[in-house]
């Protein structure tokens, strides 16, 4: 819940947010506005827009701040008069904020005029942002000097959501309060897009420094000007475009060769590696050589040999498997049963060859952890529902004494054999035996 | 029919989709003028995966010089080349990065140009040798991913190849070991092994390469000759000159996008995004590492075979195959409006299994 | 044969030590749950399958030499002795100087505290510290493996030079493209005199 | 020199018979939908008056139009730059719906759906904003015709001028005089509410100069409300966006006058092409008040000097509008025979439509219930007007009697000059002294009496198709540039969430 509600809901809401507000200003730009209702009663609304906004946008100040910059915030928030001092003008603000939502909302309600403007959105936001408000104001309260700890606690928290990656345990302690003012912040962003907030975005900061006088000409006046006085394109200008293009394309081609040359003749030359580097490659090289030919060396041994050794018989572990490779040059697994016998199963799993893992489940099973097929070693049947359909095909083995006598077999379909008669093998001395696999078990399967 | 006017309706078939009157270069390029409506960005999607595929073939052959196609050292070598190799890092990465862009843009491409309808005549060859481009780019993808031979990569490819034996289990009688060998052909033996990284390299670096420039010329000839398709309902009204204002236009999208792509390379290692990074080389006798996945643009097909029984999945996709490739005859008479719904709709499906497709199969497969 | 019996002497002596050989599956479980994503014993091993078998990185393909060298490393009780163990990487390695035996041994339950105690060691020098791709679950040892934001954030930083000049050359580029285009137009509307209509075809 | 054409308008005043056709015509064209239906972007008041908004000439209230600050520095009197971010959320110079009228219609199916009963039936009046029944106390033209009332005349701002006597004699039962002002967007050539527009919505077209509000780029701030004086933006209490006048400009494009020209029962209206030169705006704008007039007259070219025509080549005006320029009746209205005068040119936005002061509530005397007409009384008539110059002169000329005088003395040659060739009782000897008093020619007021009386159609109108489509294309991307075509409302205009 906590993960949905301050990692999913944030990501949610401010991916809402973002793409929210781009389709709104693209797609609708008509029906952003701040969508005031002054004209239609101005008492009241005077009363209550003033004293909300000016709270608001200071409140959003120190919030943003304490987020922005929270070391330096926490230093200045050291020092007891200025903590005072802001937390004085926090709950200032909170006051005038709360009074003028709750003039606005008042007003919202009772104005017969306003009735004809107000839809189900607005009465949501306007609810919503008075629980808001209280709610910050009873944080400020309840839990004192918010001005400071924050810096700690919540700042981090909203930083390892903006770096992607969150982290929960600085929401997980705080107080109800707070987490139902961060869980609100969350859903309050989510629903700028769809309501009268995004005109949030349309602050007219641009009004400071344009000119007085906005003229639109829909036609391009130096181009005009040159059609009319040449009758046509003027040359000058044309040669103008030319050569301001060939040099742009000039700056652009010196500026990436620069960059790119010495890049293109380091790539190629390539770097004189340290002694350490040099050996590190080599003996890379030669464990992948030596890898490689221990792998000829098997196969050889497999075209060669009608019989190889997997393990000592007490090797073997009924939970752990141990991997040989088998006439095929497939993986293959060893373990021991339950009476004391090897169990030898192919591990190259039967749904798309992937290899199969060598721990043994409390069921006797082996994963296959590509999509999830279970096997049970005994039988090497796939559990029901697994991608799998077909069984790990079982492979035969030997069993010969020290002295290189066969005393034991079992072929791929599990028959067995006792060329020595059965009792020949003592039952203590079943470790010391040695576990082959035989190429005629093993050719047709 | 009688053969002979099979004959003359199939050379006049050939005559409209191959005009030898409009081959000049002056019909070709100075004629030819693009039109200029809302739709009119996704022009620029065709050029932009010509420009990856650029990217990729020069990046790719810079790889050349380093790579070493044997199981004892492909991955000594590719570590080599990003660890040691000045820039070698940012090659590598720009041909990762630049391989799911172009990935990425050939399958807008494909959407686009579907809603579009600007498969219709006389484009459908056009469109048939985009589709089997599309087909290429995917081939590329896999067989490029074996190159490292990492452990991944190495198993990736087990499971992208036995999925060709599945087919087995349906067929029926002698021919049920049909898939099995034709997989060992392409695997060259039992087992993923040289032979298989062998083949893939030839693959990957010559075969591929040399179909897609015969079949990217194709490409690019019939777009040239028979001009942009309108792409809208209802007629347009300007239009632009291809040479040279769109070209021009092109090269600056190019520009920009390169910028993005190499930033991207710079900043971002593609293997960041890999649990696996290139990590350990491939290990016959190690396990499959828990929960591999094939790179993105697979997730579309990964997904359904993981959640799906094999035999739907495989139809699907051979009818979708075989679909692509005939679009042009079952949307003749299909309205813009409803085919731009079918590509939203496919759209929606990419997206969503792409980005959802892991939360999906653990919702619906109990949670592994 | 000395150096054979010795060998043996040695590893049945320090047998009991041999604790944290089986540590990986809590490192690699409480990794995998901080950070979703999946990790196999290379993170601290020579080979990704861990200490025991019989490949290289091994505790089987183990020369004498190595034993010893190995011997060496798991005798490393106290922080800060350097240790070069054949069957750990570099990143093993720094996690046996800069923790300790001891310590490690005693945070087999609780490995990602180990993180607290790395200090800012960033052994591949991808700019993220190595105990930062532990909770990533990052390979500490790969330069081009670390969580992608970071990763961004760091190689933003170091190349910002050349990511200002590229966008500098893109901006040159588009700039010339954008007079050549309007050179064209001039030249198209001059040339045509009006004698063509755009609209045509 | 920055030679600029501007569409521009003259109405003559004598000829209004405040029939409100215009105003009606206008309505029914642009602004017969909800949240507009108070919205009156073509008016027409008696004066004196009130007007509509009630006492919108009054700036000490509403705050509107520039003020010279320092040395002739041009300043917004509604507010400073960094005022007007804070004026976003409460504007206290924007005018209330009270100040207008709450919009109403009738029940009318009551009339048939009364049950029978002993009473007649009646429609009631109900309110379009919450369609409750209301009481209607105010309309848009609730003085109309009721100059010397009490309630609205006495009240009218530009009475202030007047000394005490006059007003007296303004309000004699018996000499009572009023006239009728329609108004309508000024399309000024320093714009107070584009430079009041926060966001930058509003702008001035380069190539004939109407002001056109960007519904998708207005955010509904209302600094233009308050900011022009002439309140000729209104808020569109639905929409939350600011609308006003367009000039017609889709039917100008087409070469059709506006709606309110096109309906003019009296033919006043004059419709033509001025040039005039951007670069003296700000010099001629913060004149002194007395000559303002001369300020604006001096704004405008005269579109036969070559140099002029140079210029506006040189910066993109048409062929087509610099021949409309030459034969535009309001050229010749107001700067060859400088009779057409500016609305209250203190404000100093340079509005560009142009007023012809009306001669007979002036010149008329009760007398015997007779008007008088000769040439001895001929000026000694306009000193002794039942309508005194000041009042003229604070509604047209800033406050300068001067330039209504000369005006007047105009008009009233041309009068005599038509009595001497119809009636024949004027004496040669004085006609001329008349003339040369009044500055005319006779060959001037044959064109004036022409201009005037005679006029068709094609002569008060002149303008070509403004074709503004074909004027961008090659340029342009005409879809990318819909914003810019003023409402530009391309889907509902429903009110935003």
């Amino acid at each position: 819940m906590d993960a949905f509600l301050y990692v999913g809901l944030p990501y949610l809401s401010l991916t809402i947010l973002v793409v929210g507000t781009i389709v709104r200003f693209r797609q609708a730009p008509f029906s952003v506005s701040s969508l005031s209702s002054q004209v239609l009663e101005r008492k009241k609304l005077a009363l209550g827009t003033v004293p909300w906004h000016l709270g608001i946008l200071v409140l959003l100040a120190g919030h943003l701040v304490a987020f922005l910059v929270p070391d330096i915030w926490r230093s200045l928030t050291a020092n007891h008069a200025f903590l005072l001092t802001v937390e004085v003008i926090g709950f200032a603000a909170a006051a005038m904020a709360a009074f003028g939502l709750g003039t606005l909302v008042y007003r919202r309600l009772v104005t017969a005029r306003l009735q004809a403007v107000t839809n189900r959105m607005d009465l949501v936001v306007l609810g919503l942002l008075l629980v808001q408000v209280l709610v910050g104001i009873s944080v400020a309260l309840s839990a004192r000097w918010g001005a400071q700890w924050s810096a700690g606690t919540t700042s981090p928290y909203l930083w390892s959501l903006l770096t992607f990656q969150p982290d929960l345990t600085y929401v997980a302690d705080l107080p109800p309060s707070v987490r139902l003012h961060l869980g609100l912040a969350w859903l309050t962003f989510a629903l700028i897009p769809f309501t009268r907030l995004i005109h949030g975005f349309s602050i007219p900061l641009g009004y400071l420094v344009r000119a007085p006088q906005q003229v639109i000409w829909a036609t391009r006046r130096r181009l005009a000007r040159d059609t009319a006085r040449a009758g046509g394109v003027s040359p000058e200008t044309s040669r103008r475009h030319f050569v301001k293009g060939l040099g742009g394309l000039f700056a652009a081609g010196v500026l990436m060769s620069v960059g790119v040359l010495d890049k293109l003749v380091g790539y190629f030359k390539g770097q004189r590696l340290e002694r350490s580097e040099q050996v590190d490659l080599l003996e890379k090289k030669l464990e992948r050589l030596r890898a490689t030919s221990e792998e000829q060396a098997l196969e050889l041994e497999r075209l060669e040999k009608d019989a190889i050794l997997v393990a000592q018989l007490g090797q073997l572990d009924p939970r752990q498997g141990r991997y040989f490779i088998d006439y095929q040059m497939r993986p293959a697994l060893a373990f021991k049963g339950a009476d004391q016998l090897p169990i030898l199963i192919s591990a190259k799993c039967t749904h798309l060859g992937c290899t199969v893992a060598s721990d043994v489940n409390d069921k006797g099973q082996i994963l296959c952890p590509c999509h999830i097929s279970y096997f049970d070693i005994k039988t090497g049947a796939p559990n029901p529902g697994a991608p799998a359909k077909a069984p790990l095909p079982r492979i035969g083995w030997l069993l010969k004494d020290t002295k290189g006598t066969v005393v034991m077999t079992q072929d791929g379909a599990g028959n067995r054999t006792w060329p020595e008669g059965e009792d020949a093998i003592a039952p203590d001395a079943l470790d010391g035996l040695q576990v082959w696999i035989a190429k005629r078990f093993e050719e047709g399967a | 029919m009688k053969p002979a006017t099979r004959t003359r309706r199939f050379v006049a078939f050939l005559a409209e989709r191959l005009p030898a009157e409009k081959m000049s270069l002056q019909a070709m390029v100075q004629k030819k003028e693009v039109p200029v409506h809302r739709w009119s960005w996704a022009y620029y999607l065709g050029g932009l995966a010509l420009f990856f595929f650029v990217i990729q073939i020069v990046t790719g052959l810079m790889m050349l010089f380093y790579y070493e196609p044997s199981v004892a050292t492909a991955h000594a070598s590719v570590e080599h080349l990003t660890n040691n190799v000045p820039g070698g890092a940012l090659i590598r990465n720009l041909h990762a990065w630049s391989s799911s862009a172009m990935i990425l843009s050939v399958m807008l491409h494909l959407l686009t140009t579907f809603a579009m309808k600007a498969f219709g005549r006389p484009r459908e060859l056009t469109w048939v040798s985009g589709v089997l481009l599309l087909f290429l780019v995917f081939g590329f993808g896999f067989t490029g991913y074996l190159l490292p031979w990492h452990q991944i990569a190495v198993n990736a490819t087990k499971v992208g190849l036995g999925s060709i034996e599945q087919f087995g289990e349906y067929l029926p009688g002698d021919l049920a070991d049909l898939p099995r060998q034709i997989r060992e052909t392409i695997q060259g033996g039992a087992t993923v092994g040289q032979a298989t990284l062998s083949r893939f390299y030839a693959i990957h670096v010559v075969v591929l390469p040399l179909i897609s420039l015969g079949l990217l010329g194709f490409h690019l000839l019939s777009v040239q000759l028979h001009g942009m398709s309108p792409g809208v309902d209802r007629p347009t009204g300007r239009t632009e000159k291809f040479f040279p204002l769109f070209i021009l236009k092109d090269l600056k999208v190019w520009g920009v996008v390169f910028l993005m792509l190499a930033v991207v390379a710079i900043c971002i290692p593609f293997d960041a995004f890999l649990d696996y990074p290139l990590g350990a080389p491939y290990n016959p006798l190690g396990s499959t590492p828990d929960g591999i996945k094939p790179e993105w643009y697979f997730f579309w097909m990964y997904y359904p075979l993981e959640l799906l029984p094999f035999w739907l999945v495989a139809g699907g996709m051979g009818v979708l195959q075989v679909g692509l490739l005939l679009v042009p005859r079952i949307f003749r008479g299909t309205s813009r409006k409803v085919l731009r719904t079918l590509a939203a709709a496919a759209a929606v499906y990419l997206i969503v299994i792409t980005l959802f497709g892991q939360a999906i199969y653990e919702m619906f497969s109990g949670g592994h | 044969m000395r150096a054979r019996l010795a060998t043996i002497s040695l590893t049945l002596a320090l047998l009991p030590l041999a604790g944290p050989a089986h540590a990986h599956p809590e490192f690699e479980k409480a990794i995998e749950a901080r950070s979703g994503r999946t990790i196999d014993c290379a993170f601290c091993h020579a080979h990704p399958d861990g200490p025991e078998g019989v490949h290289a990185g091994q505790i089987g393909a183990l020369s004498p030499a190595d034993m010893q060298a190995l011997n060496r490393a798991r005798t490393a009780f106290e922080p800060g002795t350097e240790v070069d163990s054949p069957i750990l990487n570099d990143f093993g390695d720094h996690l046996v100087t800069a923790l300790g035996k001891k310590r490690l041994v005693a945070l087999r339950q609780a490995p990602l505290k180990m993180v607290d105690e790395l200090g800012d060691s960033d052994l591949d020098g991808d700019g993220i510290s190595d105990a930062q791709e532990m909770l990533d679950g990052t390979h500490p040892l790969m330069r081009h493996h670390g969580a992608p934001w970071s990763l961004f954030v760091v190689n933003l930083q170091r190349s910002w030079f050349e990511i200002v000049m590229l966008i500098i050359a893109t901006f040159f580029g588009v700039y010339g493209i954008s007079h050549l285009l309007r050179w064209f137009g001039h030249e198209a509307r001059g040339a045509l005199g009006g004698e063509e209509d755009p609209k045509d075809g | 020199m920055d030679v600029r054409a501007h569409v521009s308008m003259v109405f003559h005043l004598d000829k209004c018979i405040g029939c409100h056709t215009c105003s009606i015509a206008c309505k029914n064209i642009w602004t017969d939908r909800p949240g507009a239906e108070y919205m009156w972007w073509n008016n027409v008041e008696t004066k004196p008056g009130t007007g509509f908004p009630t006492q919108w000439e009054d700036q000490e209230t509403y705050k509107g139009g520039w003020k010279i600050k320092g040395d002739r520095q041009l300043a917004l009197r509604s507010q400073s730059k960094a005022g007007g971010l804070f004026k976003l959320f409460y504007n206290p110079n924007q005018p209330g719906l009270d100040d207008y009228y709450e919009p109403f219609t009738y029940r009318y199916g009551d009339l048939f759906t009364a049950p029978a009963g002993e009473d007649q039936p009646t429609a009631r009046p109900v309110s379009l904003i919450t369609g409750e029944p209301i009481d209607i106390e105010a309309g848009p033209n609730w003085d109309d015709d009721l100059s010397g009332s009490p309630v609205y005349a006495e009240n009218d701002p530009n009475l202030d001028a007047l000394t005490p006597d006059e007003k007296q004699a303004l309000f004699d039962v018996e000499a009572i005089a009023m006239m009728y002002l329609p108004r309508i967007c000024n399309h000024c050539a320093n714009p107070s509410c584009v430079a009041a527009c926060p966001t930058g919505a509003i702008y001035k077209r380069g190539e004939d100069g109407i002001v056109l509000i960007n519904q998708d780029g207005c955010r509904g701030w209302r600094a233009c409300v308050a900011a022009c004086p002439y309140k000729k933006t209104y808020f569109n209490w639905k929409s939350g966006k600011s609308e006003k006048c367009i000039l017609c400009f889709p039917r100008l494009e087409t070469g059709q006058p506006p709606a309110c020209f096109h309906s003019c029962v009296g033919r006043i209206r004059y419709l033509g092409v001025l040039l005039y030169d951007a670069d003296r705006l700000t010099e001629l704008a913060t004149a002194p008040k007395e000559s303002l007039v001369e300020a604006q007259r001096a704004l405008l070219l005269d579109p036969h000097d070559p140099a002029v025509i140079a210029g506006a080549e040189a910066n993109g005006v048409t062929p087509e509008m610099i021949d409309s320029a030459q034969r535009s009746p309001v050229y010749k209205w107001v700067k060859e025979w400088q009779l057409a005068l500016p609305l209250h040119a203190e404000f100093r936005t340079m509005p560009m439509l142009f007023y012809v002061p009306p001669l007979l509530p002036v010149a008329g005397r009760s007398g015997a219930g007779v008007y008088g007409h000769t040439p001895d009384g001929l000026f000694t008539s306009i000193e002794r007007a039942r309508m005194p110059l000041s009042y003229l002169a604070s509604l047209f000329s800033a406050g300068n009697t001067k330039v209504v005088e000369e005006v007047m003395k105009k008009l009233l040659v041309v009068r005599l000059h038509n009595r001497a060739k119809t009636v024949g009782d004027v004496s040669d000897e004085a006609l001329q002294r008349a003339f040369r008093e009044a500055g005319l020619t006779a060959a001037e007021a044959d064109d004036i009496y022409a201009l005037t009386a005679l006029s068709s159609v094609d002569e008060r109108f002149v303008l070509p198709p403004l074709q503004r489509e074909e004027a961008i294309e090659p340029d342009h991307e005409p879809e990318l540039h819909k914003g810019m075509a003023g409402l530009g409302v391309t889907r509902r205009p429903v009110r935003g969430g």
